[in-house]
Protein backbone atom coordinates (compact mmCIF):
# COMPACT_ATOMS: atom_id res chain seq x y z
CA UNK A 1 0.00 0.00 0.00
CA UNK A 2 1.37 3.58 -0.66
CA UNK A 3 -0.44 6.76 0.52
CA UNK A 4 -0.05 10.25 -0.84
CA UNK A 5 -1.90 13.36 0.29
CA UNK A 6 -2.68 16.50 -1.45
CA UNK A 7 -4.70 19.33 -0.06
CA UNK A 8 -7.45 21.67 -2.72
CA UNK A 9 -9.47 23.85 -1.26
CA UNK A 10 -11.21 22.21 1.97
CA UNK A 11 -10.52 19.04 0.73
CA UNK A 12 -7.59 16.55 2.05
CA UNK A 13 -7.27 14.32 -0.55
CA UNK A 14 -5.72 10.64 0.35
CA UNK A 15 -4.08 8.81 -2.19
CA UNK A 16 -4.29 4.98 -1.83
CA UNK A 17 -2.59 2.63 -4.50
CA UNK A 18 -1.91 -1.26 -3.73
CA UNK A 19 -2.75 -3.03 -1.47
CA UNK A 20 -5.18 -2.26 1.89
CA UNK A 21 -5.05 -5.67 4.11
CA UNK A 22 -4.75 -6.95 7.30
CA UNK A 23 -1.08 -5.74 7.15
CA UNK A 24 -1.38 -2.60 5.48
CA UNK A 25 -5.02 -1.05 6.58
CA UNK A 26 -3.27 0.06 9.99
CA UNK A 27 -1.21 2.26 8.64
CA UNK A 28 -4.18 4.25 6.40
CA UNK A 29 -6.02 4.46 9.54
CA UNK A 30 -2.61 5.69 11.72
CA UNK A 31 -1.96 8.41 9.27
CA UNK A 32 -5.64 9.36 8.61
CA UNK A 33 -6.27 9.75 12.69
CA UNK A 34 -2.93 12.15 12.73
CA UNK A 35 -4.28 14.09 9.61
CA UNK A 36 -7.56 14.54 11.94
CA UNK A 37 -5.44 15.49 14.87
CA UNK A 38 -3.73 18.19 12.33
CA UNK A 39 -7.37 19.82 11.94
CA UNK A 40 -8.13 17.99 8.72
CA UNK A 41 -11.41 17.22 8.63
CA UNK A 42 -12.59 16.95 4.75
CA UNK A 43 -11.19 13.59 3.86
CA UNK A 44 -11.35 12.74 0.15
CA UNK A 45 -9.66 9.39 -0.16
CA UNK A 46 -9.30 8.23 -3.80
CA UNK A 47 -8.86 4.70 -4.53
CA UNK A 48 -7.86 4.57 -8.67
CA UNK A 49 -4.69 3.39 -7.68
CA UNK A 50 -6.14 0.43 -5.49
CA UNK A 51 -6.23 -3.11 -6.14
CA UNK A 52 -7.65 -4.98 -2.90
CA UNK A 53 -9.26 -4.66 0.18
CA UNK A 54 -10.13 -7.21 3.02
CA UNK A 55 -12.08 -6.28 6.20
CA UNK A 56 -9.10 -5.21 7.73
CA UNK A 57 -9.53 -2.67 5.80
CA UNK A 58 -12.87 -1.83 5.71
CA UNK A 59 -12.28 -1.58 9.70
CA UNK A 60 -10.18 0.99 9.36
CA UNK A 61 -12.09 3.16 7.05
CA UNK A 62 -15.01 2.80 9.56
CA UNK A 63 -12.99 3.85 12.85
CA UNK A 64 -11.60 7.04 10.64
CA UNK A 65 -15.11 7.62 9.59
CA UNK A 66 -16.44 7.46 13.09
CA UNK A 67 -13.49 9.97 14.49
CA UNK A 68 -14.32 12.44 11.42
CA UNK A 69 -18.26 12.19 12.64
CA UNK A 70 -17.68 13.04 16.30
CA UNK A 71 -14.94 16.55 15.15
CA UNK A 72 -18.20 17.28 12.84
CA UNK A 73 -16.07 16.48 9.57
CA UNK A 74 -16.49 14.28 6.68
CA UNK A 75 -15.04 10.80 5.12
CA UNK A 76 -15.92 10.49 1.47
CA UNK A 77 -14.10 8.41 -1.28
CA UNK A 78 -13.63 8.46 -4.97
CA UNK A 79 -12.62 5.81 -8.10
CA UNK A 80 -13.30 2.77 -6.70
CA UNK A 81 -12.12 -0.71 -9.21
CA UNK A 82 -14.62 -2.99 -9.56
CA UNK A 83 -13.59 -5.45 -6.91
CA UNK A 84 -13.10 -2.40 -4.28
CA UNK A 85 -16.48 -1.32 -5.35
CA UNK A 86 -17.86 -5.12 -4.66
CA UNK A 87 -16.77 -5.43 -0.98
CA UNK A 88 -17.93 -1.31 -0.50
CA UNK A 89 -21.50 -2.55 -1.81
CA UNK A 90 -22.28 -5.51 0.03
CA UNK A 91 -20.88 -4.42 3.37
CA UNK A 92 -23.00 -1.14 2.86
CA UNK A 93 -20.26 0.99 3.14
CA UNK A 94 -21.83 2.21 -0.40
CA UNK A 95 -24.33 3.50 2.06
CA UNK A 96 -22.41 4.32 4.66
CA UNK A 97 -20.26 7.27 2.69
CA UNK A 98 -20.21 9.10 -0.40
CA UNK A 99 -18.89 7.30 -3.19
CA UNK A 100 -18.06 9.40 -6.54
CA UNK A 101 -16.86 8.06 -9.28
CA UNK A 102 -13.79 10.34 -10.47
CA UNK A 103 -11.85 12.32 -8.25
CA UNK A 104 -12.87 14.97 -10.24
CA UNK A 105 -16.51 14.31 -9.60
CA UNK A 106 -15.76 14.61 -5.91
CA UNK A 107 -14.10 18.29 -6.13
CA UNK A 108 -17.20 19.23 -8.10
CA UNK A 109 -19.58 17.64 -6.25
CA UNK A 110 -19.30 18.59 -2.97
CA UNK B 1 -3.67 -32.30 -3.22
CA UNK B 2 -0.96 -29.54 -2.80
CA UNK B 3 -0.86 -28.55 0.79
CA UNK B 4 1.14 -26.24 2.89
CA UNK B 5 1.72 -26.20 7.06
CA UNK B 6 3.05 -23.89 8.64
CA UNK B 7 3.14 -21.80 11.97
CA UNK B 8 0.19 -19.68 13.02
CA UNK B 9 1.85 -16.14 12.50
CA UNK B 10 1.07 -13.14 10.07
CA UNK B 11 4.85 -13.97 8.65
CA UNK B 12 3.57 -17.18 7.28
CA UNK B 13 0.65 -14.99 5.64
CA UNK B 14 2.59 -14.24 2.44
CA UNK B 15 3.83 -17.76 1.54
CA UNK B 16 0.07 -18.95 2.37
CA UNK B 17 -1.33 -16.60 0.16
CA UNK B 18 1.98 -17.49 -2.86
CA UNK B 19 0.89 -21.26 -2.28
CA UNK B 20 -2.94 -20.74 -3.01
CA UNK B 21 -2.58 -18.41 -5.75
CA UNK B 22 0.08 -20.26 -7.70
CA UNK B 23 -1.92 -23.32 -7.47
CA UNK B 24 -4.86 -21.22 -8.58
CA UNK B 25 -2.88 -20.03 -11.60
CA UNK B 26 -1.67 -23.75 -12.60
CA UNK B 27 -4.98 -24.51 -12.84
CA UNK B 28 -5.11 -22.25 -16.12
CA UNK B 29 -8.62 -21.55 -16.30
CA UNK B 30 -9.56 -20.06 -13.03
CA UNK B 31 -8.14 -17.15 -13.34
CA UNK B 32 -11.33 -14.90 -12.88
CA UNK B 33 -11.46 -16.37 -9.11
CA UNK B 34 -8.62 -14.99 -8.10
CA UNK B 35 -10.03 -11.64 -6.11
CA UNK B 36 -12.64 -14.05 -4.38
CA UNK B 37 -9.73 -16.85 -3.25
CA UNK B 38 -7.50 -13.94 -2.67
CA UNK B 39 -9.84 -11.75 -0.20
CA UNK B 40 -11.35 -15.27 1.41
CA UNK B 41 -8.03 -16.58 2.18
CA UNK B 42 -7.18 -13.31 4.20
CA UNK B 43 -10.50 -13.36 5.94
CA UNK B 44 -9.87 -16.65 7.32
CA UNK B 45 -6.28 -17.09 7.50
CA UNK B 46 -5.74 -13.64 9.55
CA UNK B 47 -8.74 -14.93 11.94
CA UNK B 48 -7.14 -18.12 12.71
CA UNK B 49 -3.91 -16.23 13.62
CA UNK B 50 -5.26 -14.23 15.51
CA UNK B 51 -7.89 -16.27 17.66
CA UNK B 52 -7.17 -20.04 17.03
CA UNK B 53 -4.62 -20.15 19.56
CA UNK B 54 -5.28 -17.36 22.04
CA UNK B 55 -1.43 -16.79 23.68
CA UNK B 56 0.34 -19.96 22.47
CA UNK B 57 1.73 -21.09 19.51
CA UNK B 58 0.50 -23.01 17.29
CA UNK B 59 0.07 -24.37 13.25
CA UNK B 60 -2.08 -23.82 10.33
CA UNK B 61 -2.52 -26.44 7.62
CA UNK B 62 -3.68 -25.08 3.71
CA UNK B 63 -5.01 -27.66 1.24
CA UNK B 64 -5.90 -26.65 -2.32
CA UNK B 65 -7.30 -28.74 -5.54
CA UNK B 66 -8.71 -27.74 -8.92
CA UNK B 67 -11.76 -30.52 -7.59
CA UNK B 68 -13.03 -30.53 -11.80
CA UNK B 69 -13.71 -27.85 -14.17
CA UNK B 70 -14.54 -24.47 -13.06
CA UNK B 71 -14.15 -25.48 -8.69
CA UNK B 72 -11.63 -24.59 -6.82
CA UNK B 73 -11.63 -26.17 -3.16
CA UNK B 74 -9.75 -24.51 -1.13
CA UNK B 75 -9.56 -26.07 3.05
CA UNK B 76 -8.11 -24.42 6.20
CA UNK B 77 -6.85 -26.39 9.15
CA UNK B 78 -5.98 -25.40 12.98
CA UNK B 79 -5.59 -27.17 15.57
CA UNK B 80 -6.86 -24.27 18.26
CA UNK B 81 -10.27 -23.54 19.90
CA UNK B 82 -12.90 -24.94 18.90
CA UNK B 83 -14.42 -22.41 16.18
CA UNK B 84 -17.67 -22.66 13.88
CA UNK B 85 -17.61 -19.47 11.88
CA UNK B 86 -21.08 -20.81 9.85
CA UNK B 87 -22.63 -20.33 13.13
CA UNK B 88 -22.15 -16.65 14.48
CA UNK B 89 -25.09 -13.88 13.79
CA UNK B 90 -24.39 -11.88 10.88
CA UNK B 91 -22.63 -8.03 11.24
CA UNK B 92 -24.27 -5.31 11.72
CA UNK B 93 -24.98 -3.52 8.16
CA UNK B 94 -26.71 -0.86 9.35
CA UNK B 95 -25.58 2.92 7.41
CA UNK B 96 -25.36 5.22 10.57
CA UNK B 97 -21.62 5.84 11.35
CA UNK B 98 -21.63 6.55 14.74
CA UNK B 99 -23.72 3.85 15.57
CA UNK B 100 -22.71 1.10 13.16
CA UNK B 101 -20.12 -1.78 15.14
CA UNK B 102 -16.95 -2.46 13.87
CA UNK B 103 -15.87 -5.75 12.74
CA UNK B 104 -17.66 -8.78 11.94
CA UNK B 105 -17.05 -8.64 8.02
CA UNK B 106 -14.28 -11.27 7.80
CA UNK B 107 -16.75 -13.90 7.95
CA UNK B 108 -19.54 -12.45 5.97
CA UNK B 109 -17.29 -12.02 3.28
CA UNK B 110 -16.25 -15.76 3.53
CA UNK B 111 -20.17 -16.77 3.62
CA UNK B 112 -21.06 -14.19 0.41
CA UNK B 113 -17.67 -15.53 -1.52
CA UNK B 114 -18.07 -18.72 -1.45
CA UNK B 115 -19.87 -21.05 -3.54
CA UNK B 116 -20.32 -23.84 -0.56
CA UNK B 117 -18.56 -23.83 3.22
CA UNK B 118 -18.17 -26.66 5.13
CA UNK B 119 -16.89 -26.77 8.69
CA UNK B 120 -15.66 -29.71 10.62
CA UNK B 121 -14.65 -29.96 14.31
CA UNK B 122 -12.55 -33.29 13.58
CA UNK B 123 -9.04 -35.03 14.94
CA UNK B 124 -8.81 -32.63 17.65
CA UNK B 125 -9.03 -29.39 14.72
CA UNK B 126 -11.06 -26.93 13.20
CA UNK B 127 -11.51 -27.87 9.15
CA UNK B 128 -12.78 -25.19 7.71
CA UNK B 129 -13.47 -26.42 3.77
CA UNK B 130 -14.43 -23.62 1.15
CA UNK B 131 -15.70 -23.97 -2.49
CA UNK B 132 -15.53 -21.65 -5.22
CA UNK B 133 -16.83 -22.07 -8.66
CA UNK B 134 -15.94 -19.78 -12.26
CA UNK B 135 -18.62 -18.14 -13.25
CA UNK B 136 -20.58 -18.87 -9.74
CA UNK B 137 -22.69 -15.51 -9.09
CA UNK B 138 -21.96 -12.82 -6.82
CA UNK C 1 6.76 -28.68 12.03
CA UNK C 2 6.33 -27.12 8.69
CA UNK C 3 5.12 -28.99 5.19
CA UNK C 4 4.56 -28.21 2.07
CA UNK C 5 3.33 -30.29 -0.86
CA UNK C 6 3.30 -29.45 -4.66
CA UNK C 7 3.02 -31.47 -8.09
CA UNK C 8 6.58 -32.31 -9.22
CA UNK C 9 7.10 -29.67 -11.57
CA UNK C 10 9.36 -27.30 -12.06
CA UNK C 11 7.09 -24.67 -11.53
CA UNK C 12 6.57 -25.60 -7.93
CA UNK C 13 10.35 -24.96 -7.27
CA UNK C 14 10.27 -21.12 -6.96
CA UNK C 15 7.23 -22.27 -3.79
CA UNK C 16 9.27 -25.14 -2.56
CA UNK C 17 12.57 -22.64 -2.55
CA UNK C 18 11.05 -19.60 -0.67
CA UNK C 19 9.56 -22.12 1.98
CA UNK C 20 12.11 -23.85 3.23
CA UNK C 21 14.05 -20.27 2.97
CA UNK C 22 11.68 -18.33 4.94
CA UNK C 23 11.55 -21.22 7.21
CA UNK C 24 15.30 -21.18 7.73
CA UNK C 25 14.99 -17.17 8.22
CA UNK C 26 12.13 -17.67 10.79
CA UNK C 27 14.95 -19.20 13.01
CA UNK C 28 16.65 -16.13 13.25
CA UNK C 29 20.42 -17.62 13.93
CA UNK C 30 20.62 -19.58 10.87
CA UNK C 31 21.39 -17.36 8.50
CA UNK C 32 24.50 -18.92 7.35
CA UNK C 33 23.56 -21.78 6.18
CA UNK C 34 21.09 -20.32 3.38
CA UNK C 35 23.67 -20.95 0.48
CA UNK C 36 24.08 -24.71 1.64
CA UNK C 37 20.98 -25.21 1.77
CA UNK C 38 19.89 -23.46 -1.16
CA UNK C 39 21.99 -25.86 -3.31
CA UNK C 40 21.20 -28.87 -1.81
CA UNK C 41 17.64 -28.39 -1.71
CA UNK C 42 17.59 -27.48 -5.47
CA UNK C 43 20.01 -30.21 -6.65
CA UNK C 44 17.44 -32.94 -4.64
CA UNK C 45 14.18 -31.28 -5.91
CA UNK C 46 15.38 -31.14 -9.53
CA UNK C 47 16.53 -34.85 -9.47
CA UNK C 48 13.20 -35.65 -8.12
CA UNK C 49 11.34 -33.23 -10.40
CA UNK C 50 13.10 -35.32 -13.69
CA UNK C 51 13.46 -38.46 -12.52
CA UNK C 52 10.78 -39.56 -9.85
CA UNK C 53 8.06 -39.93 -12.14
CA UNK C 54 9.14 -41.14 -15.85
CA UNK C 55 6.24 -40.12 -18.06
CA UNK C 56 3.93 -39.27 -15.13
CA UNK C 57 2.80 -36.88 -12.81
CA UNK C 58 2.88 -36.95 -8.92
CA UNK C 59 3.79 -34.97 -6.32
CA UNK C 60 6.89 -33.91 -3.68
CA UNK C 61 7.06 -32.86 -0.15
CA UNK C 62 9.48 -31.11 1.81
CA UNK C 63 9.08 -30.59 5.37
CA UNK C 64 11.70 -28.63 7.37
CA UNK C 65 12.22 -27.83 11.09
CA UNK C 66 15.25 -25.94 13.14
CA UNK C 67 15.70 -28.94 15.47
CA UNK C 68 17.78 -27.53 17.70
CA UNK C 69 20.19 -24.64 17.75
CA UNK C 70 22.01 -24.52 15.16
CA UNK C 71 20.41 -27.42 13.32
CA UNK C 72 18.40 -27.39 10.82
CA UNK C 73 16.80 -30.64 9.38
CA UNK C 74 15.00 -30.70 5.39
CA UNK C 75 12.65 -33.77 4.46
CA UNK C 76 12.08 -34.55 0.46
CA UNK C 77 9.43 -37.47 -0.11
CA UNK C 78 8.51 -38.61 -3.52
CA UNK C 79 6.23 -41.02 -4.40
CA UNK C 80 7.90 -42.17 -7.51
CA UNK C 81 10.29 -45.07 -8.50
CA UNK C 82 12.08 -46.08 -5.07
CA UNK C 83 16.04 -44.29 -5.53
CA UNK C 84 18.77 -44.17 -2.76
CA UNK C 85 20.97 -40.91 -3.88
CA UNK C 86 23.63 -42.76 -1.00
CA UNK C 87 24.23 -45.86 -3.30
CA UNK C 88 25.37 -43.88 -5.52
CA UNK C 89 29.21 -44.51 -7.26
CA UNK C 90 31.11 -40.45 -6.88
CA UNK C 91 31.02 -38.66 -10.02
CA UNK C 92 33.81 -38.06 -12.20
CA UNK C 93 36.02 -35.18 -10.61
CA UNK C 94 39.06 -35.81 -13.82
CA UNK C 95 40.50 -32.82 -14.91
CA UNK C 96 40.58 -33.26 -18.53
CA UNK C 97 37.78 -31.19 -19.81
CA UNK C 98 37.51 -33.66 -23.02
CA UNK C 99 37.24 -36.91 -20.94
CA UNK C 100 35.33 -35.65 -17.78
CA UNK C 101 31.99 -37.57 -18.26
CA UNK C 102 28.90 -34.76 -17.64
CA UNK C 103 27.03 -35.08 -14.83
CA UNK C 104 26.29 -36.48 -11.28
CA UNK C 105 27.61 -33.68 -9.59
CA UNK C 106 24.18 -32.85 -8.33
CA UNK C 107 24.06 -35.70 -5.30
CA UNK C 108 27.76 -35.18 -4.38
CA UNK C 109 27.21 -31.49 -3.49
CA UNK C 110 24.17 -32.98 -1.29
CA UNK C 111 26.72 -34.94 0.11
CA UNK C 112 29.34 -32.93 1.15
CA UNK C 113 26.85 -30.27 2.30
CA UNK C 114 25.08 -31.63 4.53
CA UNK C 115 26.49 -32.83 7.85
CA UNK C 116 24.11 -35.81 8.14
CA UNK C 117 21.78 -38.03 5.34
CA UNK C 118 19.44 -40.50 5.62
CA UNK C 119 17.54 -41.87 2.78
CA UNK C 120 14.88 -44.77 3.53
CA UNK C 121 11.59 -46.10 1.11
CA UNK C 122 8.76 -45.94 3.19
CA UNK C 123 4.72 -46.27 2.95
CA UNK C 124 5.48 -46.61 -0.20
CA UNK C 125 7.35 -43.30 -1.40
CA UNK C 126 11.56 -42.55 -1.04
CA UNK C 127 12.21 -40.45 1.99
CA UNK C 128 15.77 -38.35 2.04
CA UNK C 129 16.62 -36.35 4.76
CA UNK C 130 19.21 -33.64 5.44
CA UNK C 131 20.48 -32.24 8.04
CA UNK C 132 22.10 -29.14 8.05
CA UNK C 133 24.86 -27.34 10.78
CA UNK C 134 25.71 -24.07 11.49
CA UNK C 135 29.51 -23.73 11.74
CA UNK C 136 29.21 -27.74 10.71
CA UNK C 137 32.50 -27.14 8.36
CA UNK C 138 32.60 -27.77 4.72
CA UNK D 1 20.72 -14.72 -14.25
CA UNK D 2 21.41 -11.97 -16.90
CA UNK D 3 24.23 -12.24 -19.44
CA UNK D 4 26.33 -9.76 -21.18
CA UNK D 5 28.88 -9.80 -23.65
CA UNK D 6 31.70 -7.55 -24.88
CA UNK D 7 34.65 -8.19 -27.14
CA UNK D 8 38.39 -6.88 -26.14
CA UNK D 9 41.37 -8.20 -28.09
CA UNK D 10 40.65 -12.03 -28.54
CA UNK D 11 39.04 -12.42 -25.62
CA UNK D 12 34.91 -12.56 -25.68
CA UNK D 13 33.87 -11.93 -22.23
CA UNK D 14 30.96 -12.74 -20.84
CA UNK D 15 29.49 -11.42 -17.91
CA UNK D 16 27.18 -13.90 -15.65
CA UNK D 17 24.88 -12.35 -13.09
CA UNK D 18 22.10 -13.49 -10.72
CA UNK D 19 21.63 -17.20 -10.28
CA UNK D 20 22.86 -19.68 -12.64
CA UNK D 21 20.17 -22.55 -11.83
CA UNK D 22 18.61 -25.71 -13.40
CA UNK D 23 16.27 -23.12 -14.65
CA UNK D 24 18.56 -20.79 -15.97
CA UNK D 25 21.95 -22.55 -16.95
CA UNK D 26 20.47 -23.85 -20.33
CA UNK D 27 20.39 -20.30 -21.52
CA UNK D 28 24.00 -19.66 -20.74
CA UNK D 29 24.71 -22.44 -22.77
CA UNK D 30 22.69 -21.83 -25.79
CA UNK D 31 24.12 -18.28 -25.67
CA UNK D 32 27.80 -19.47 -25.77
CA UNK D 33 27.07 -22.36 -28.39
CA UNK D 34 26.07 -19.18 -30.46
CA UNK D 35 28.69 -17.56 -30.24
CA UNK D 36 31.30 -20.34 -30.70
CA UNK D 37 29.13 -20.85 -33.98
CA UNK D 38 29.64 -17.22 -34.37
CA UNK D 39 33.23 -17.87 -34.78
CA UNK D 40 34.14 -16.86 -31.09
CA UNK D 41 36.64 -19.49 -29.76
CA UNK D 42 38.27 -17.47 -26.39
CA UNK D 43 35.76 -17.38 -23.83
CA UNK D 44 36.69 -15.59 -20.59
CA UNK D 45 33.27 -16.14 -18.42
CA UNK D 46 33.45 -12.97 -15.52
CA UNK D 47 31.51 -14.02 -12.64
CA UNK D 48 31.63 -11.28 -10.46
CA UNK D 49 27.76 -10.57 -10.36
CA UNK D 50 26.89 -14.21 -9.60
CA UNK D 51 25.39 -14.89 -6.49
CA UNK D 52 24.37 -18.56 -6.77
CA UNK D 53 25.52 -21.90 -9.05
CA UNK D 54 24.27 -25.23 -8.80
CA UNK D 55 25.40 -28.40 -10.79
CA UNK D 56 22.89 -27.46 -13.86
CA UNK D 57 25.41 -24.53 -13.87
CA UNK D 58 28.60 -26.69 -14.35
CA UNK D 59 26.99 -28.90 -16.21
CA UNK D 60 26.34 -26.45 -18.66
CA UNK D 61 29.95 -24.96 -18.33
CA UNK D 62 31.11 -28.53 -19.04
CA UNK D 63 29.23 -28.67 -22.22
CA UNK D 64 30.90 -25.34 -23.33
CA UNK D 65 34.24 -26.32 -22.02
CA UNK D 66 33.96 -29.28 -24.33
CA UNK D 67 32.58 -27.61 -27.59
CA UNK D 68 35.56 -25.09 -27.23
CA UNK D 69 37.74 -27.73 -26.64
CA UNK D 70 37.03 -29.40 -30.09
CA UNK D 71 37.28 -26.06 -32.01
CA UNK D 72 40.78 -25.35 -30.38
CA UNK D 73 39.33 -22.76 -28.40
CA UNK D 74 39.64 -21.62 -24.55
CA UNK D 75 37.06 -21.03 -21.68
CA UNK D 76 38.29 -19.50 -18.41
CA UNK D 77 36.88 -17.37 -15.84
CA UNK D 78 37.34 -14.74 -13.32
CA UNK D 79 36.09 -13.23 -10.06
CA UNK D 80 34.54 -15.87 -8.74
CA UNK D 81 32.53 -14.69 -5.31
CA UNK D 82 33.12 -17.51 -1.98
CA UNK D 83 30.32 -19.46 -2.94
CA UNK D 84 30.63 -20.05 -6.06
CA UNK D 85 34.32 -20.89 -5.65
CA UNK D 86 33.69 -23.39 -3.04
CA UNK D 87 31.26 -25.22 -5.73
CA UNK D 88 34.44 -25.12 -8.29
CA UNK D 89 36.65 -26.26 -6.25
CA UNK D 90 34.80 -29.14 -4.92
CA UNK D 91 33.72 -30.30 -8.16
CA UNK D 92 37.62 -30.04 -9.01
CA UNK D 93 36.25 -27.41 -12.19
CA UNK D 94 38.80 -25.27 -10.50
CA UNK D 95 41.94 -27.32 -11.90
CA UNK D 96 40.44 -27.98 -15.08
CA UNK D 97 39.66 -24.43 -16.12
CA UNK D 98 41.79 -21.39 -15.53
CA UNK D 99 40.10 -19.01 -13.32
CA UNK D 100 41.32 -15.68 -12.24
CA UNK D 101 41.15 -13.27 -9.21
CA UNK D 102 39.63 -10.19 -11.41
CA UNK D 103 38.73 -9.47 -14.88
CA UNK D 104 41.82 -7.44 -15.24
CA UNK D 105 44.05 -10.03 -14.40
CA UNK D 106 42.55 -12.58 -16.42
CA UNK D 107 43.09 -10.09 -19.53
CA UNK D 108 46.61 -9.71 -18.61
CA UNK D 109 47.42 -12.95 -17.98
CA UNK D 110 46.65 -14.72 -21.17
N1 LIG E 1 -10.60 -18.91 14.13
C1 LIG E 1 -11.30 -18.29 15.10
N2 LIG E 1 -11.24 -18.76 16.37
C2 LIG E 1 -11.93 -18.17 17.35
N3 LIG E 1 -12.69 -17.07 17.19
C3 LIG E 1 -12.79 -16.55 15.96
C4 LIG E 1 -12.11 -17.13 14.86
N4 LIG E 1 -12.40 -16.39 13.75
C5 LIG E 1 -13.23 -15.41 14.16
N5 LIG E 1 -13.47 -15.48 15.47
C6 LIG E 1 -14.38 -14.58 16.25
O1 LIG E 1 -15.39 -14.15 15.36
C7 LIG E 1 -15.46 -12.71 15.32
C8 LIG E 1 -15.88 -12.21 13.95
O2 LIG E 1 -14.84 -12.44 13.00
P1 LIG E 1 -14.79 -11.61 11.65
O3 LIG E 1 -16.11 -11.73 10.98
O4 LIG E 1 -13.63 -12.05 10.85
O5 LIG E 1 -14.62 -10.10 12.06
P2 LIG E 1 -13.50 -9.38 12.94
O6 LIG E 1 -12.34 -10.31 13.07
O7 LIG E 1 -13.19 -8.16 12.16
O8 LIG E 1 -14.19 -9.09 14.24
C9 LIG E 1 -14.07 -12.26 15.76
O9 LIG E 1 -14.10 -10.98 16.34
C10 LIG E 1 -13.67 -13.34 16.75
O10 LIG E 1 -14.18 -13.04 18.04
N1 LIG F 1 15.02 -38.98 -7.58
C1 LIG F 1 15.64 -39.77 -8.48
N2 LIG F 1 15.00 -40.84 -9.00
C2 LIG F 1 15.62 -41.63 -9.89
N3 LIG F 1 16.86 -41.44 -10.37
C3 LIG F 1 17.54 -40.39 -9.91
C4 LIG F 1 16.98 -39.50 -8.95
N4 LIG F 1 17.90 -38.56 -8.67
C5 LIG F 1 18.98 -38.83 -9.41
N5 LIG F 1 18.79 -39.94 -10.18
C6 LIG F 1 19.79 -40.55 -11.08
O1 LIG F 1 21.08 -40.29 -10.56
C7 LIG F 1 21.90 -39.63 -11.54
C8 LIG F 1 22.87 -38.65 -10.87
O2 LIG F 1 22.17 -37.52 -10.38
P1 LIG F 1 22.94 -36.18 -10.08
O3 LIG F 1 24.11 -36.48 -9.20
O4 LIG F 1 21.99 -35.19 -9.53
O5 LIG F 1 23.51 -35.68 -11.45
P2 LIG F 1 22.77 -35.38 -12.84
O6 LIG F 1 21.31 -35.26 -12.55
O7 LIG F 1 23.39 -34.10 -13.28
O8 LIG F 1 23.13 -36.52 -13.71
C9 LIG F 1 20.94 -38.98 -12.49
O9 LIG F 1 21.49 -38.81 -13.77
C10 LIG F 1 19.76 -39.96 -12.48
O10 LIG F 1 20.00 -41.00 -13.40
Amino acid sequence: MELKNQKQDKFFIVEVSGRMDAISAPEFEKSCLEWIQQGESTLLVDLAGLEYMSSAGLRSILVVGKKLKSVGGSLSFSSLAPTVAHVFSISNFASMFPVHESLEKALGNS
Amino acid sequence: MSRLRLPASMESFGLFRSFVLEELERTGELDDLVPKVDLVLEEVLVNAIHYAYPGAHGELEVECLSESPGKFRVTVKDWGIAFNPLDQAPPDLSSDVSSRQVGGLGIFFVTQMTERLHYEYRDGGNVLTMWFQKNGGN
